[in-house]
């Protein structure tokens, strides 16, 4: 039973990585519609761009190589470059395709992704690089002699951050105007326009906050598995929690991201061994497919009337 | 469509007129090489290596008995349909066409396998590639030198025997075979399973699904059925991976025992701490304390050449098996032109005879600045592998330290399976396979 | 002056049907036709035939394939890749198990292989749409790599999972050389084209099409929408199949189910993209550009930089290429090529009279 | 000489000439719900062979909503429908297509990557029985049949005027040719009744009557019974023989366009408030 807990205990928490991703998507599609296939390339641009800064500061300023300061001023100089993508996205490849239809947005999207890939490689190189957080991903010992069981700290660390930029995020839009705003955006383009709401405006934020939070995908990602190419097959993960949440629902993001976490890690635990195993690179997209026959609008999206 | 065709053609062709083709005293050497994409910094420092040995062999000795060596780069992206693009752009380059195909990739290597024997190239894929293709008898053109995967297996199971005290006290003993699921990864099982029999120690098998960057669930198995060691056959991603969740997990570290590509700085560095004990098997070592290294720092990055943008991956373990290819493929030139004139171009053809009787013993090795770096070589008719010995290294936070000499495969085991696999290839086939007594 | 149709009346219904119904478009195909079967094999150096030729062909298939799902259809697939591998794997095995089966009923096999499978992954297709629809073909994408490393059947037993394609032989005479696999994937593929080309202008055509553009409408008027788009799947998979089937017969040789990766997949989706998504001549531009550029760009930067080129760099710049295209295109002209090629054409049909 | 062919081609369907026949279809008590809401409640009417039956009602009324019932795309909760006296299971649009009924839409649903030719081949589309593997060679029987059928769209294109677009793509045409386009369309079908969501909606003095005469046309030359949507008062109770009245979901007035014109009830929730 301890290692039944352990398992699922290990995939809750990577769960709430693979949320993390979806997250940026979530927002995104909320607000405009679109699908960013690219989230997954944004969120290794983060972090390549993060530990770019990272090697480079300490050459331009003199400051002491992983210092505090260097570390802060590495983040605010990703963040501004992942504002500054989030808003070129919107302004150069997004808005020129309004009122396109979805496929074709999606597929902007796509090419998004390589080119995102391309210039963050074009910039930074392609060699992997380490992320330290400061934070060992360790088990927590009281809970390994106690229980018997491994928990990371790190995760739970990842976890913690995860679910304070969730409330964060929450409460952002339930407070502010700008949050408000978005709301309005989300529920229906055309009315948030008629009142006044500056559509594109908002579109510039959440491209921009879609940016910070896959800086902090990146960031969590990176330091857990290094940052280079692969990040974005990571990433690729968040589509399917995304089917079981829905597309428009941040706590769908997070309850979906927590089932694809635990079930792929249960299923390659309880059902590999009898199929020769790895079957984590396919079953969280099967699980999403057999969940789209049983609900196409996934846990918590809005049921989709076609009207004629 | 064709017009637009035509124009494309137009432009590619004078592209390709555009490049190559110089003088007759020079040997060309085509590089198929990956540095982009997901395994693109494993590339980077391999085709660096390789280009800093023969632009210092250019610069100290002014190439190969006074031929220069020249090469050009066709990016493959570990992708094998650009591979063989790049195998056909690059045959037919410089005086005599390409000298020698080394795709290092396994994938890459299959699809040109049958094309080397059609155009006379001679494929030399050291520590990756199709095993039994160390049957030169059947396979002529193709040398999967110094080590192949099965030597390596039986070679890492002879040094966990050593480790334990002795190939008897295997008897029992259980061993993790972490493996990355897929044609590279399987390749792994024949061999440990036969090895599993001959020593009785029990093998289980856990697979990764590509790319590898989640391995909660299988380190957790581990952690259950508690093997008393791991062997790591990963690669990319999955590497670090693997060392960052076995700690994590509570796995020590230097009971992981990993292959060649899973044991390089660009596999350690990433996991960071994680990674301190960790051992790898390689042929060829980490340090740029070999005057082989000291030559190239001297005569290429003194004069502000060399190819390697980041320096500090000079002396890396992927760098320096660059430079072990370099080795190899200047001694197998020089091989050929022993016999077939000094100070000439050779021809594919008559490279391939220079590598079937390359010998790097001892003394060549030391006269090559090279001694302890990689192990001393013999090619034959029958055997294009030559070595099948490896070394173990052990990652101490910040560099890989050997903690091993030179530990053999057990040779018969492998030789006779390498056998049994080339005569079925060479009865599918319908090729007769040479006999070795007749070749000169 | 050379491309007017005036002059040229349709007296019936029939003559209004053809494929090509400007008599130049006629002539224009059977010179294409002619060059690329009589010409091209005297011509081309073994580079062209094999490097480039075959694969554009290749691909071509795999584009056509996808187009008829995506283009036509409007279901939306990052599976192609995978549906590919389940030709070249199914044709192999055929081959193999079956004594003295024929080369072209093996590919042909293998690509009805594809076809079911296809179907099957096609079926969420009927209760799901749009980028939902891609998240169920990026599951058979995964599974079906997966499967055929997994289960060693498929390789028969090879240790590295790897197979090598049978020599290719039809009634007795043995295509071993460059010319002769390329003629016949030339062949093959041009018999396909036109066979998608009678698909998508006749009532199945237009039944796919009436689901892309409005499938709700579509069944009204007696469409069965179910019907349309399985069939979209069945055909667009049996391209694809064929097309993989041929991949590592004439192109490769040898094939690893890794090989048939999801950047693959991708790569046939930027070549309706790009050539032109709803069409079939699109399709060979967009094969013959994506096979192209990657090769163009690494011979122009050699000839630019010599070997001082800077690591990687055609390959980023390749990346970026690429995405820049792709939104390129979806925004200034979402026909793709095969659009300014229609363009062209029209200036011609004026010329030189250009009012 | 179009016109006989036309005329043709209407009486092989059964039809010709304007006399008001059965019941042929009869919808007792219908409800229709979406979630919570209520878009039909207890409605019952019945339409008769050759006749034009006009459903009005202001806007949210449930009109299309019933046009979808009866074509089969909405299935209602509760209710009964007799096709010609057979009571009618669960089905889908593509069944009632097969039984005859075709249909226009409120907001134009032509398929606007296709031609207007291609657009209304598809109408034809249930008539039509050449499989995937004869269109695939296409020569021989898919030819001969593709022909066959071009035939009949042509006379279509004739009866609607609309030779001259007959290789534009639909997307390009305006508003009103739009519309005609989808009516070709639904007639290619060959239908008994044909549904007509406000197909004047959004045009010109000049193109309503034209749309008029065509819809008096259909129904006087080939017998077609037609289920007509609009909100033009002057048309509808111009050429209806009976008239349906909704408000909120619910039937509040049904007869001859006099006698609804002077229902209390219709003046009170419909004339008199909007239009």
């Amino acid at each position: 039973m301890g290692f039944f807990f352990e398992v699922l205990i290990g995939g809750l928490l990577s769960g709430v990585l693979y949320a993390l991703v979806a997250l940026g998507f979530v927002l995104i599609y909320k607000a405009s519609g679109v699908f960013n296939f690219a989230q997954g390339a944004m969120v290794f641009f983060a972090a390549l761009t993060f530990v770019g800064f990272q090697e480079v500061l300490p050459g331009w300023t003199g400051l002491e190589p992983g210092s505090i300061a260097v570390f802060w001023m590495a983040f605010v100089l990703a963040l501004a470059s992942m504002v500054v993508l989030g808003i070129l996205t919107e302004k150069v490849v997004l808005r020129p395709l309004v009122n396109q239809p979805h496929i074709t947005l999606f597929m902007a999207t796509i090419g998004l992704t390589f080119l995102v890939e391309g210039i963050a490689q074009a910039i930074w190189g392609n060699h992997v690089r380490g992320l330290d957080l400061g934070i060992a991903d360790e088990p927590i010992e009281w809970v390994l002699d106690s229980a018997d069981i491994i928990v990371s700290k790190f995760d739970v660390f990842a976890a913690t951050l995860a679910g304070i930029l969730v409330a964060s995020l929450a409460l952002f839009f339930q407070y502010t105007k700008v949050g408000r705003a978005l709301r309005a955006v989300a529920d229906d383009h055309q009315a948030a326009l008629s009142i006044g709401i500056p559509l594109q405006h908002i579109w510039a934020i959440v491209w921009a906050v879609a940016g910070f939070v896959a800086l902090v995908a990146g960031l969590i990602w990176g330091a857990r598995s290094g940052v280079q190419f692969a990040l974005t097959f990571t990433a690729l993960k968040a589509l399917p929690v995304l089917i079981l949440g829905g597309f428009t629902s941040v706590p769908g993001a997070i309850v979906g991201g927590l089932i694809i976490g635990a079930s792929e890690k249960l299923a390659e635990v309880y059902i590999g061994p009898f199929v020769g195993g790895g079957i984590e690179g396919w079953f969280p997209y099967m699980l999403a497919l057999l969940f789209l026959l049983v609900r196409p609008e996934g846990l918590f999206g809005e049921k989709h009337i076609d009207r004629v | 469509m064709k017009l637009k065709q035509t124009a494309l053609i137009g432009a590619t062709i004078a592209g390709l007129l555009a490049t190559g083709y110089a003088a007759a005293q020079e040997q060309f050497i085509g590089l198929p090489s990956y540095r982009v994409g997901p395994f693109g910094s494993n590339g980077a420092s391999l085709y660096g290596g390789w280009i800093d040995y023969m632009a210092m062999v250019n610069a100290r000795d002014g190439g190969v008995n006074g031929v220069k060596l020249t090469w050009e780069e066709c990016e493959t992206e570990y992708n094998n349909a650009r591979g063989v693009e790049c195998y056909e752009r690059l045959k037919n380059k410089g005086p005599t066409g390409n000298s020698v195909f080394q795709p290092l990739s396994t994938g890459i290597t299959y699809s040109v396998l049958e094309k080397v024997a059609q155009d006379k190239i001679p494929l030399v894929t050291i520590g990756y590639g199709r095993t039994d293709a160390a049957d030169g008898r059947v396979f002529p053109w193709v040398f999967p030198m110094i080590t192949t995967y099965w030597s390596q297996a039986s070679a890492i199971v002879n040094y966990i025997g050593q480790k334990s005290g002795g190939m008897d006290k295997l008897k029992g003993k259980k061993i993790g075979l972490l493996y990355h699921d897929s044609a590279y990864g399987k390749e792994s099982h024949a061999i440990i399973d036969k090895l599993a029999e001959k020593h009785g120690f029990e093998v289980q098998k856990i697979a990764v699904a590509n790319p590898g960057n989640e391995q909660q669930a299988q380190w957790l198995q581990i952690r259950q059925s508690k093997p008393d060691y791991v062997i790591l056959w990963g690669w990319g991603v999955m590497n670090a991976t693997a060392l960052r969740t076995a700690a994590k997990t509570g796995y020590s570290r230097d009971k992981i025992i990993g292959v060649w590509w899973s044991g390089s700085e660009e596999d350690t560095i990433p996991a960071g701490d994680a990674a301190k004990g960790y051992v790898a098997a390689g042929f060829n070592v980490a340090g740029a304390n070999y005057p082989v290294i000291k030559d190239i720092q001297s005569q290429v990055y003194a004069k502000n050449a060399g190819n390697m943008e980041d320096k500090n991956r000079i002396g890396s373990v992927l760098y320096n098996r660059g430079v072990v290819h370099g080795i190899i493929t200047v001694e197998a030139i020089r091989t050929a032109q022993e016999k077939y004139g000094k100070g000439k171009p050779m021809t594919g053809e008559q490279i391939r005879w220079g590598f079937e009787n390359l010998n790097l013993d001892s003394q060549r090795l030391a006269a090559l600045g090279a001694t302890g770096f990689m192990p001393d070589l013999k090619i034959s008719c029958e055997d294009h592998e030559g070595g099948g010995k490896v070394k173990f290294q052990q990652w101490d936070g910040t560099q890989w330290k050997v903690v091993s000499d030179w530990v053999e495969a057990d040779r018969p085991l492998v030789r006779g399976m390498i056998e049994e696999s080339a005569a079925a290839y060479a009865k599918e086939k319908g090729i007769t396979p040479r006999d070795c007594s007749k070749e000169s | 002056m050379l491309y007017r149709e005036a002059g040229q009346f349709k007296a019936s219904y029939q003559e209004d049907q053809q494929i090509f119904p400007i008599r130049q478009d006629r002539i224009g195909m059977a010179v294409i036709l002619a060059f690329f079967f009589l010409a091209v094999p005297m011509l081309a150096s073994q580079y062209w035939l094999q490097a480039i030729l075959i694969p554009v062909l290749i691909f071509s298939l795999a584009a056509i394939g996808l187009n008829i799902l995506t283009g036509y259809a409007g279901q939306l697939s990052l599976g192609s890749a995978a549906f590919m591998a389940v030709g070249a794997f199914g044709a192999y095995n055929f081959i193999l198990r079956i004594d003295g089966m024929p080369f072209l009923v093996g590919v042909l096999l293998g690509g009805l292989s594809a076809a079911a499978v296809g179907v099957a992954f096609g079926l969420p297709s009927l209760r799901i749409k749009g980028f939902y629809l891609a998240v169920a073909t990026l599951a058979a994408q995964f599974f079906i790599v997966w499967a055929l490393v997994k289960f060693p059947w498929f390789s028969n037993n090879s240790s590295s999972g790897v197979i090598t394609a049978q020599q290719i032989e039809i009634l007795g005479f043995a295509f071993n050389t460059p010319e002769s696999k390329y003629l016949l994937t030339l062949a093959i593929v041009t018999v396909l084209a036109f066979v998608a080309k009678n698909l998508v202008r006749s009532t199945t055509g237009r039944s796919w099409m009436a689901v892309r553009d409005m499938d709700v409408a579509a069944e009204v008027i007696g469409i069965r929408p179910m019907r349309a788009k399985l069939s979209a799947f069945a055909v667009s998979s049996f391209y694809c199949g064929v097309a993989g089937a041929l991949y590592a017969y004439t192109y490769l040789g040898t094939v690893e189910p890794e090989g048939f990766s999801l950047d693959l997949s991708f790569r046939i989706l930027f070549m309706i993209i790009i050539g032109g998504v709803g069409s079939i001549m699109g399709s060979f531009l967009g094969a013959a550009f994506i096979v192209l550029l990657p090769i163009f760009l690494n011979v122009g930067m050699h000839a630019v930089f010599g070997s001082a080129m800077p690591a990687g760099m055609a390959s980023n710049l390749e990346l970026i290429i690429f995405g820049g295209l792709i939104i390129f295109f979806l925004i200034v002209e979402p026909h793709g090529l095969a659009r300014l090629w229609q363009l062209a054409k029209d200036k011609l049909r004026l010329w030189p009279f250009p009012h | 000489m179009m016109m006989n062919d036309m005329a043709n081609v209407a009486s092989s369907t059964g039809g010709g000439g304007r006399r008001i026949g059965e019941v042929i279809l009869d919808l007792k008590n219908i409800s229709l719900r979406f979630g919570g809401v209520k878009a039909l409640t207890d409605i019952s009417f019945d339409i008769r062979e050759h006749e034009i039956r006009s459903i009005i009602g202001p806007n949210g009324a449930g009109k299309s909503s019933m046009l979808n019932v009866i074509n089969g795309v909405y299935h209602p909760q509760e209710g009964q429908i007799l096709f010609r006296g057979e009571p009618r299971q669960k089905m889908e649009p593509h069944m009632a297509a097969a039984q005859g009924i075709a249909r226009t839409f409120q907001n134009i649903a032509l398929f606007k990557g296709m031609t207007v030719l291609d657009n209304i081949m598809t109408g034809r589309n249930l008539k039509m029985k050449c499989n995937l593997f004869h269109h695939a060679l296409f020569f021989g029987k898919a030819q001969r049949e593709e022909i066959e059928h071009r035939k009949k769209v042509e006379e279509v294109i004739d009866f609607l005027e609309i030779q001259s677009i007959r290789k534009t793509p639909v997307g390009r045409l305006p508003y009103g040719l739009q519309k005609r386009v989808e009516l070709a369309r639904a007639l290619a079908a060959e239908p008994t009744m044909l549904l007509l969501d406000e197909p004047m909606a959004g045009m010109n003095v000049e193109e309503k009557q034209d749309m008029c005469r065509f819809i008096l046309d259909v129904n006087d030359q080939f017998g077609t019974t037609i289920v007509l949507i609009e909100h033009d008062m002057g048309v509808v109770m111009d050429i209806s023989d009976r008239v349906v009245v909704l408000d909120y979901g619910k039937k509040i007035g049904d007869g001859p366009p006099d006698e609804v014109k002077n229902n209390p009830d219709v003046i009170a929730a419909y004339l008199g408030t909007s239009h």
